[in-house]
């Protein structure tokens, strides 16, 4: 230590410089720092573009978002209706809720000042506290940087070429792993619960899975659904539609993780003994059931469960009506169904095949013998296609195809096929006949995107060589001299739009007459019920508006003992439907019959 | 002249004091004869609260462990996480975190050169430095859209790409703080004052120095060359050219040595990283946080923080919460056995400048 | 980092392996290794590695609670700069009335490591010095860091919450009302968290 | 104090005129809040600008900051570091953790509600506010002493057993002083 | 009473008017300067007296008994009889606001600016704080510390100019012409040195020293006796300053001169503690009675032997 250090003394006074240096201060409030790009300030939410899905909420450890109603917010399908509103005394604003918002409406701005003298007044609705915070967004997320899993685990599937080559099934399903982390994207927000007509327990099945427990996915699943592996593979799926992932990306696999998991059961015994159901001792009330399609078993089983005396009428050799007979092999084996059907026989179902009600046995001998009787006839009889010569040989409906087919059949098609129509039957018609080793053609009125068929059935009818005539509409079957379909007349459409802000129609193009040499038509464009096996004063004793039975809101038709559920009431034409028909039946009657 | 002993309280409401804590001095005289440290005002019980927090939750809250310098807590959660579950990091994220873990020990020198300075009266170097600190919190903001909690070292990498024109803001800012740190070493380390206070103070005896657990700077000052950046690289600190400082020392004087020195080593280290740092991705995804789970396993991973090593220690059991993460920060030691222990026959008015120059951070000894 | 220089850490387990009963090691990786000891050789092992293996720096200690398996494992982490290597030295403990050697003999700040644990986790250091208190002040209850502990309960009885936000919803259950969907009680336990 | 501005003796204006332009902060850093207390007080926002500035002891200051969450233990220190303010007295909640425990709210050491211990005059919202904010909070403190509005030590001292009531509820050990002015 | 007394009096009111409103505006300056080297705006210059009408109006409820009351009356006390001392203006052998002096009267300051503070320590001792207390044991050291210096100084120019009160020092200056800091430089130096001490400002401010003692001897004292500290403070300042311009830079003929003197004054404690560090208590001691002393000794020697 030097005694006297100059230097040292001296050195420090260099500091006296700064004087003549402006400060450095941010004069706030006078003059203000613009914030970062990203800063994380104050929450905003896009009401529109929100869809409740909660994320956000669930994500937030710090309990700081709630999910409120608000005034100018009505759930609707895939809407909540709820909003998340911030606590800001409790946020940290580690803006997770942005990472994990799947639609990307939560996001947070660059305004940060929020002071008052009151503490109750930190409750935030981002949105609606601040209406002009769209303008200030700062830290949000896109597509890349959410931490939302967008993207599906892709589905293995038998090639094109080889799949033409036989009816065996062309999805090939996911592996344990591959459901399992399929199964970990969804956000259990159960925005689908409320769009699938049976109201599934979805969100549980799917963590179930995530979390390796497949066996209670199961029982969730048969909760209200007695043909869930049926469903895994050919649902209609509108829960996939409203998945909250499929706003900026792909839905959940929902129906393939149902597949998954039923499947894991691979016969109907290990069904029982994973499902293990709790069957209640026979109450002596007898049910009656027409038709063993989705919605007649779906009754059958649960009132079997309950107790009751179930026996089903079915007029064929199989059950699972157009389950059964009206969706081609390759998507859902014979196997697959018989062992769901099986295992719903060895809980105490009754069926008795090829009895058609009508014929058979007379409705009136099941209505006298059962206390309540459900009626799920579904639509076996096709709409006529409505132009010249579709009474030609080599003319028929998809359905009767597809019949034909499922009973083993092998019909003749020619080697020239056209299909008619857009929707799921006109491609199962059109690979079935891909299958029989035809060159297929689908017509279609509209565009494309319009079809509303499945869009992976669509690609996967491309996949397998199915050529798609859009914007056509035929015009006249040409026959040759044998009344046997020889070339189909055809017009190219336009699609004009619609004055009254419908979708835009097809409009014919004049002078675009085309004909094509075929060997079969096939028309596809819906099919209605068949009441003839009701006797006139049942028929009169419910109610049938427009080829639908009318039903209140318990599947209880107008004649109180007479239920009805399936494609005959809803017209939905989905098996999924069918399954909540009948199982809403299940209450009603159990309540018909109980009380 | 044996005086009669008082008790004096220093904390924990104390301009002294760092943090808020408390230091029970037994004094006579001037001379302090038995120190005691009363920890536990900032006991939050984080790691009871990330028991009920999932993986992806928890690393919000570790940055809050230490409040100066949350860095190299995301960091080490981060790696802890990573070397459980075997998750890689895209080497972009590694030279980010690198940028980070540098920038954030440049603020905490700052913030240390302004504290060790206002604890000795200078409190023009605090309002200078803390003044000049507020520029890398800037950058903080910018990078990762928070001025002190950053949160944005995430296990699987960083949550954002740097911003457009960033690196540009580094390197001005690194001149300037460069161009400062001429004038803090004219009024600080030249000050004749400032190295009386310093010298001979605050010696903690060499020979035990790492048997007493001292860790960071005061060891480096103590002439050994520890330094986890060395003995147990992690980032990319092994493809950057840096010396690691010591001083013989071991006093209070030999701790701002090792500080000034390394405080150019990091502006130099931040400078090698902007030149040399690679593109590509610089997240590796983790899946939907709700549903993460980590395989059950434990990790030790360790970082050298600016006052030392800083270590995790995480197990995991398999679920999608952790088992137990357990903190230990440098000032873990530092605050209490070692404070409590070079303080004893210190002058009162040295008590806040030596635990200055500990680097003691009470948030990371109670958390 | 080269990966096939784990030998001098594989050496120094089967040293420890050879020289102690009863006890388990493994490496973890480089740089890291984990060895199991017995309760009762907690002392000794410490103390041999310090003395003998250049474990002289004392980095962490810790303690975690198994409650489903009954027991507290406590976990000394230790470090050589010489060889640069971290040792984690684990050891088992019952649950009930769990009591350990005191080792704060061999690092003194191990004192303070202890003094936490035993107050988080009523883990009893026997011949330990030091006030009970450390970090918390009057505390009656369960040590907080035990797993058994329940937080929110506590938090109910003692702390206040501010209120306004009872009107809160849960997305499932306005969806599960607005269809009628009644969930099962299977379901119930994989609902959202 | 008079609650109404219209209502202010001209003594009250100008007396509220010298409280809002010099206000005391009492230094004490009790949450991590503490960290933006230095760049507010120092060069680059300088809150010194306002007269606000920091002071040792709470003899000598007009301001508490409770820069965030509070431990058990330290609500005890505060409580008594408020009660040996002298009046008027203003304090400061700052962030989450002073209005509904922040993201301790299911801490078992910290309290959630700030208000039910010591009287609150203004909170500022954040974690961390930023020196922008908390200067916002001066700003505002300094506009509700000019209109007499800032009288949670009234309050504290009218309503005192309620307070106690709170406090003891959390403070086991109850061995403080009364509070006698 | 006749008119002389009024005038006296009058004279004293104003005096005290002047030392508060010129001893609190520096303390406003001096923050700004701090401010501006410091790198920032600062507080507005009139900042201190808000502060000190803000304490004023404040409540002082704290009571720890009765010398806690008189410690600030005691420094207030002390400060306004130390101004009475301090002939504030000069000009053509007459003196304005010359107030009380007498003969002798620069010994009677020395005890009466040493009073003030241990007013002060006898009510901080009284808080029972013990940081109050090792405050006021610091403050009464480093008092010891820079007397020496400052008595030498003083002994140096009574020897010098033979007078022992401040007018008979302020005459000499006007009879010589000159000013006694180049009369007696050394004297003026170790002055100089001893009042870095006086002013408290860093290095020597470990009495205050908040980093250790919370603020010392004031940490029990707000609101009211707060604000008397920091107006008998104001009125100190002003009274050393006027003290050193009378005796060593020849007084002043009007107020600008007077504040201009005392501004330049000032800013030597004041910059030197801008960018100084705080001393340790004995350092600071063993500073004062080193080169401040030897300096001193020096100056009274060159008086007694050159002169």
């Amino acid at each position: 230590m030097a005694f006297f250090d100059i230097k040292g003394l001296v050195t420090p006074f260099t500091a006296l410089k700064q004087f003549g240096k402006a400060p450095h201060t941010v004069t706030f409030p006078y003059h203000k720092k613009e914030t970062a790009q990203r800063y994380r300030g104050l929450h905003f939410n896009d009401l529109e573009v929100c869809i409740g899905c909660g994320n956000c909420s669930t994500i937030c450890m710090n309990e700081a978002i709630d999910m409120v109603n608000l005034e100018q917010i009505e759930g609707k399908a895939g809407d909540s209706g709820l909003r998340p509103r911030v606590d800001n005394g409790r946020c940290c604003w580690c803006a997770l809720c942005v990472e994990v918002c799947p639609t990307g409406s939560l996001n947070l701005t660059k305004d940060y000042i929020y002071v008052t003298p009151d503490a109750d007044s930190f409750l935030w609705t981002p949105g609606v506290s601040n209406p002009e915070g769209k303008d200030n967004i700062s830290f949000h997320s896109d597509v890349d940087t959410s931490l939302s899993m967008f993207d599906r685990v892709p589905m293995p599937e038998l090639d094109g070429k080889e799949r033409v080559k036989s009816f065996a099934e062309t999805m090939l399903y996911y592996t344990e792993e591959a459901a399992r982390e399929e199964a970990s994207r969804c956000i259990s927000c159960s925005l689908c619960t409320e769009v699938c007509p049976d109201h599934m327990h979805i969100p549980e099945y799917i963590n179930a899975i995530a979390k390796g427990e497949d066996d209670d996915a199961i029982r969730i699943i048969y909760d209200n659904n007695p043909l869930g592996e049926m469903c895994g593979k050919v649902c209609t799926r509108r829960c996939e539609d409203v998945c909250a992932l499929q706003v900026r990306g792909d839905a959940v696999a929902i129906r393939w993780l149902k597949e998954y998991a039923v499947g894991r059961a691979e016969t109907a015994e290990m069904l029982k003994e994973i499902v293990n159901p709790d069957i209640q001792e026979p109450n002596g009330k007898k049910v009656g059931i027409v038709g063993a399609g989705p919605s007649g078993l779906t009754t059958a089983y649960y009132l079997a469960l309950k107790g009751f005396d179930v026996t089903i009428y079915e007029a064929n050799e199989y059950a699972g009506g157009m389950v059964m007979y009206g969706i081609p092999k390759y998507r859902l084996p014979m196997d697959s169904l018989n062992k769901q059907i099986d295992y719903m026989k060895s809980i105490g179902v009754k069926i008795k095949f090829n009895t058609k009600v009508g014929k058979d046995i007379t409705f009136d001998e099941i209505y006298k013998e059962h206390d309540a009787v459900f009626v799920g006839i579904g639509f076996q009889k096709p709409y006529s296609i409505g132009i010249k010569g579709e009474d030609a040989q080599g003319a028929f409906p998809a359905v009767n195809l597809l019949f034909d087919v499922n009973s083993g059949k092998t019909p003749d098609m020619g080697n020239k096929v056209v299909v008619i129509g857009g929707g799921n039957v006109a491609i199962d018609g059109a690979r079935v006949s891909r299958r029989l080793g035809a060159e297929v053609v689908i017509m279609y009125r509209r565009r494309v995107q319009d079809m509303p068929a499945d869009w992976e059935e669509i690609e996967g009818a491309e996949h397998e060589g199915v050529e798609i005539m859009p914007q056509t509409i035929p015009v006249e079957i040409i026959t040759d001299d044998n009344n046997k379909v020889k070339a189909i007349k055809y017009l190219k459409a336009e699609m004009v739009a619609d004055d009254k802000g419908g979708r835009p129609r097809p409009v014919p193009i004049e002078g675009s007459e085309t004909i094509m040499e075929v060997s079969s038509v096939i028309g596809a464009i819906g099919q209605e019920a068949d009441y003839s096996f009701l006797p006139e004063e049942y028929r009169n004793s419910i109610e049938i508006n427009r080829g639908r039975m009318v039903v209140n809101e318990q599947m209880q038709t107008a004649n109180p003992k007479i239920f009805a559920g399936g494609d005959a009431v809803n017209r939905t034409a989905d098996a999924i439907s069918a399954i909540a028909d009948g199982y809403r039946a299940v209450k009603a009657i159990e309540k018909f019959l109980m009380n | 002249m044996r005086e009669k002993a008082t008790t004096l309280y220093l904390g924990p409401q104390h301009p002294g004091i760092t943090g808020n804590m408390m230091i029970k001095l037994k004094v006579e005289g001037d001379t302090v004869v038995k120190a005691q440290t009363h920890v536990g005002y900032l006991h939050r019980g984080f790691e009871k609260l990330m028991e009920r927090r999932n993986w992806l939750q928890s690393f919000t809250i570790v940055c809050r462990i230490c409040v100066p310098e949350p860095d190299p807590n995301e960091l080490n959660y981060s790696r802890a996480v990573e070397e459980i579950e075997g998750r890689e990091v895209p080497e972009r994220a590694e030279w980010i975190r690198t940028l980070m873990m540098e920038l954030s020990r440049l603020a905490s020198y700052l913030l240390w050169f302004g504290g060790q300075n206002g604890s000795a009266g200078l409190y023009t170097m605090p309002q200078w430095s803390v003044g000049d600190r507020d520029y890398i919190l800037d950058l903080f903001e910018e990078l990762t859209g928070g001025r002190v909690y950053h949160m944005y070292i995430w296990p699987g990498g960083v949550r954002r790409d740097l911003p457009n024109g960033f690196t540009d803001r580094v390197l001005q800012t690194m001149d300037y703080l460069e161009k400062r740190l001429k004038q803090y070493d004219q009024l600080m380390f030249e000050n004749t004052i400032f190295q009386r206070r310093a010298q001979g103070i605050g010696w903690i005896d060499p020979a035990k120095a790492v048997e007493w657990g001292v860790v960071g700077p005061p060891l480096r000052a103590a002439g050994f060359k520890s330094d986890v950046r060395i003995d147990d690289p992690y980032l990319i600190y092994d493809q950057l050219d840096f010396e690691v400082p010591t001083q013989q020392g071991s006093d209070v004087w030999a701790r701002a040595l090792v500080r000034r020195t390394e405080f150019q080593q990091s502006i130099n280290m931040v400078r090698q990283i902007i030149d040399k740092m690679p593109g590509g991705p610089v997240y590796n995804k983790i899946p939907n946080p709700m549903k993460w789970t980590i395989p059950a396993g434990d990790a030790y991973v360790k970082a050298e923080s600016a006052r030392g090593e800083f270590g995790y220690y995480v197990v995991s059991d398999g679920s999608n919460k952790p088992r137990r993460v357990h903190v230990k920060g440098p000032a873990y030691v530092h605050g209490v056995t070692l404070l409590e222990n070079i303080l004893e026959g210190a002058n009162i008015s040295d008590v806040s400048f030596i635990m200055n120059s500990l680097g003691t951070c009470p948030p990371e000894i109670e958390r | 980092m080269t990966e096939n220089s784990l030998d001098k850490e594989q050496q120094i387990v089967n040293h420890l392996v050879g020289t102690f009963q009863n006890l388990t090691g493994k490496v973890k990786r480089n740089r890291r290794i984990e060895v199991s000891i017995e309760k009762k050789q907690i002392t000794s092992v410490l103390n041999y590695v310090k003395d003998h293996l250049g474990f002289i720096h004392f980095s962490h200690m810790s303690c975690v609670d198994w409650l489903e398996d009954g027991y507290f494992e406590l976990v000394y982490i230790l470090w050589s700069p010489e060889q640069k290597i971290q040792l984690l030295v684990k050891a088992l403990v019952d649950r009930e009335n769990a009591s350990v050697e005191n080792a704060d003999m061999i690092w003194r700040q191990l004192n303070t490591y202890q003094r936490e644990i035993r107050e988080m986790f009523g883990v009893n250091f026997i011949g330990m010095k030091g006030d009970k208190e450390f970090i918390l002040e009057d505390w009656d209850n369960m040590p907080p860091m035990r797993r058994d502990f329940n937080t929110v309960d506590y938090i109910q009885e003692v702390y206040f919450e501010r209120p306004g936000r009872e009107d809160a919803q849960n997305v499932r259950e306005t969806i599960s009302k607005r269809t009628g969907e009644e969930i099962p009680e299977v379901a119930t336990k994989y609902s959202r968290d | 104090m008079p609650n109404d501005k219209n209502s202010q003796k001209i003594v009250d204006i100008i007396k509220n005129a010298a409280r809002k332009h010099s206000l005391f902060v009492l230094a004490y850093g009790t949450g991590c809040g503490a960290i933006e207390i230095p760049p507010t007080m120092t060069s680059r926002y300088d809150a010194e600008r306002f007269g606000i500035r920091g002071m040792a002891t709470p003899r000598q200051a007009d301001v508490l900051l409770v820069t965030g969450y509070l431990a058990t233990k330290t609500l005890k220190r505060v409580i008594r570091a408020y009660e040996q303010m002298q009046d008027p007295k203003y304090v400061i909640g700052f962030g989450s953790c002073t209005i509904n425990g922040g993201m301790y709210w299911d801490s078992y050491n910290t309290i959630k509600l700030l208000d039910k211990y010591i009287p609150v005059d203004v909170y500022i919202n954040g974690c961390m506010p930023r020196p922008e904010a908390v200067i916002t909070g001066f700003i505002e403190l300094q506009k509700l002493i000019a209109e007499g509005k800032a009288d949670g030590a009234t309050k504290y001292k009218e309503n005192l057993d309620w307070y106690r009531a709170n406090q003891k509820k959390v403070i086991k050990n109850w061995n403080m002083p009364d509070y006698n002015w | 009473m006749d008119t002389n007394s009024w005038i006296s009096i009058l004279g004293f009111i104003a005096t005290v008017v002047l030392a508060f409103t010129v001893g609190v505006s520096y303390g406003g300056i001096v923050r700004k300067i701090t401010a501006r080297i410091q790198n920032r705006v600062g507080p507005p210059v009139y900042q201190n007296f808000f502060d000190i009408f803000k304490l004023y109006s404040k409540s002082t409820a704290v009571n720890h008994g009765w010398m806690q009351h008189l410690g600030p009356a005691f420094a207030i006390t002390a400060s306004v009889t130390s101004l009475m001392f301090i002939p504030v203006l000069n000009g053509q052998g007459e003196f304005w606001f010359a107030n009380l002096n007498f003969k002798g009267d620069l010994i009677f300051l020395l005890y009466m600016m040493v009073f003030g503070s241990l007013g002060m320590a006898l009510g901080a001792g009284q808080t029972g704080n013990p940081n109050s207390a090792i405050g006021v044991s610091r403050g009464l050291s480093q008092m010891v510390g820079y007397e020496i210096p400052w008595v030498l100084a003083l002994v140096a120019l009574m020897l010098q100019t033979k007078s022992t009160s401040i007018t008979g020092i302020m005459d000499y200056q006007i009879a010589h012409g000159t000013w006694m800091m180049f009369e007696s430089p050394l004297a003026f130096i170790a002055a100089l040195m001893a009042m870095l001490g006086m002013f408290h400002y860093a290095p020597f401010d470990v009495t205050f020293a908040p980093a250790e003692l919370s603020s010392g001897p004031a940490s029990e004292f707000g609101g009211k006796y707060l604000a008397m500290m920091m107006t008998s403070g104001s009125i100190f300042a002003f009274v050393k300053l006027a003290l050193f311009v009378d005796i060593f830079m020849g007084g002043a003929s009007n107020l600008i001169m007077l504040v201009v003197k005392t501004f330049l004054l000032y800013m030597v404690p004041v910059l030197y503690g801008i960018v100084s560090p705080r001393y340790r208590t004995e350092q600071s001691i063993r500073y004062f009675w080193g080169w401040p002393t030897l300096i001193g000794v020096l100056g009274v020697l060159y008086v007694v032997f050159v002169r």
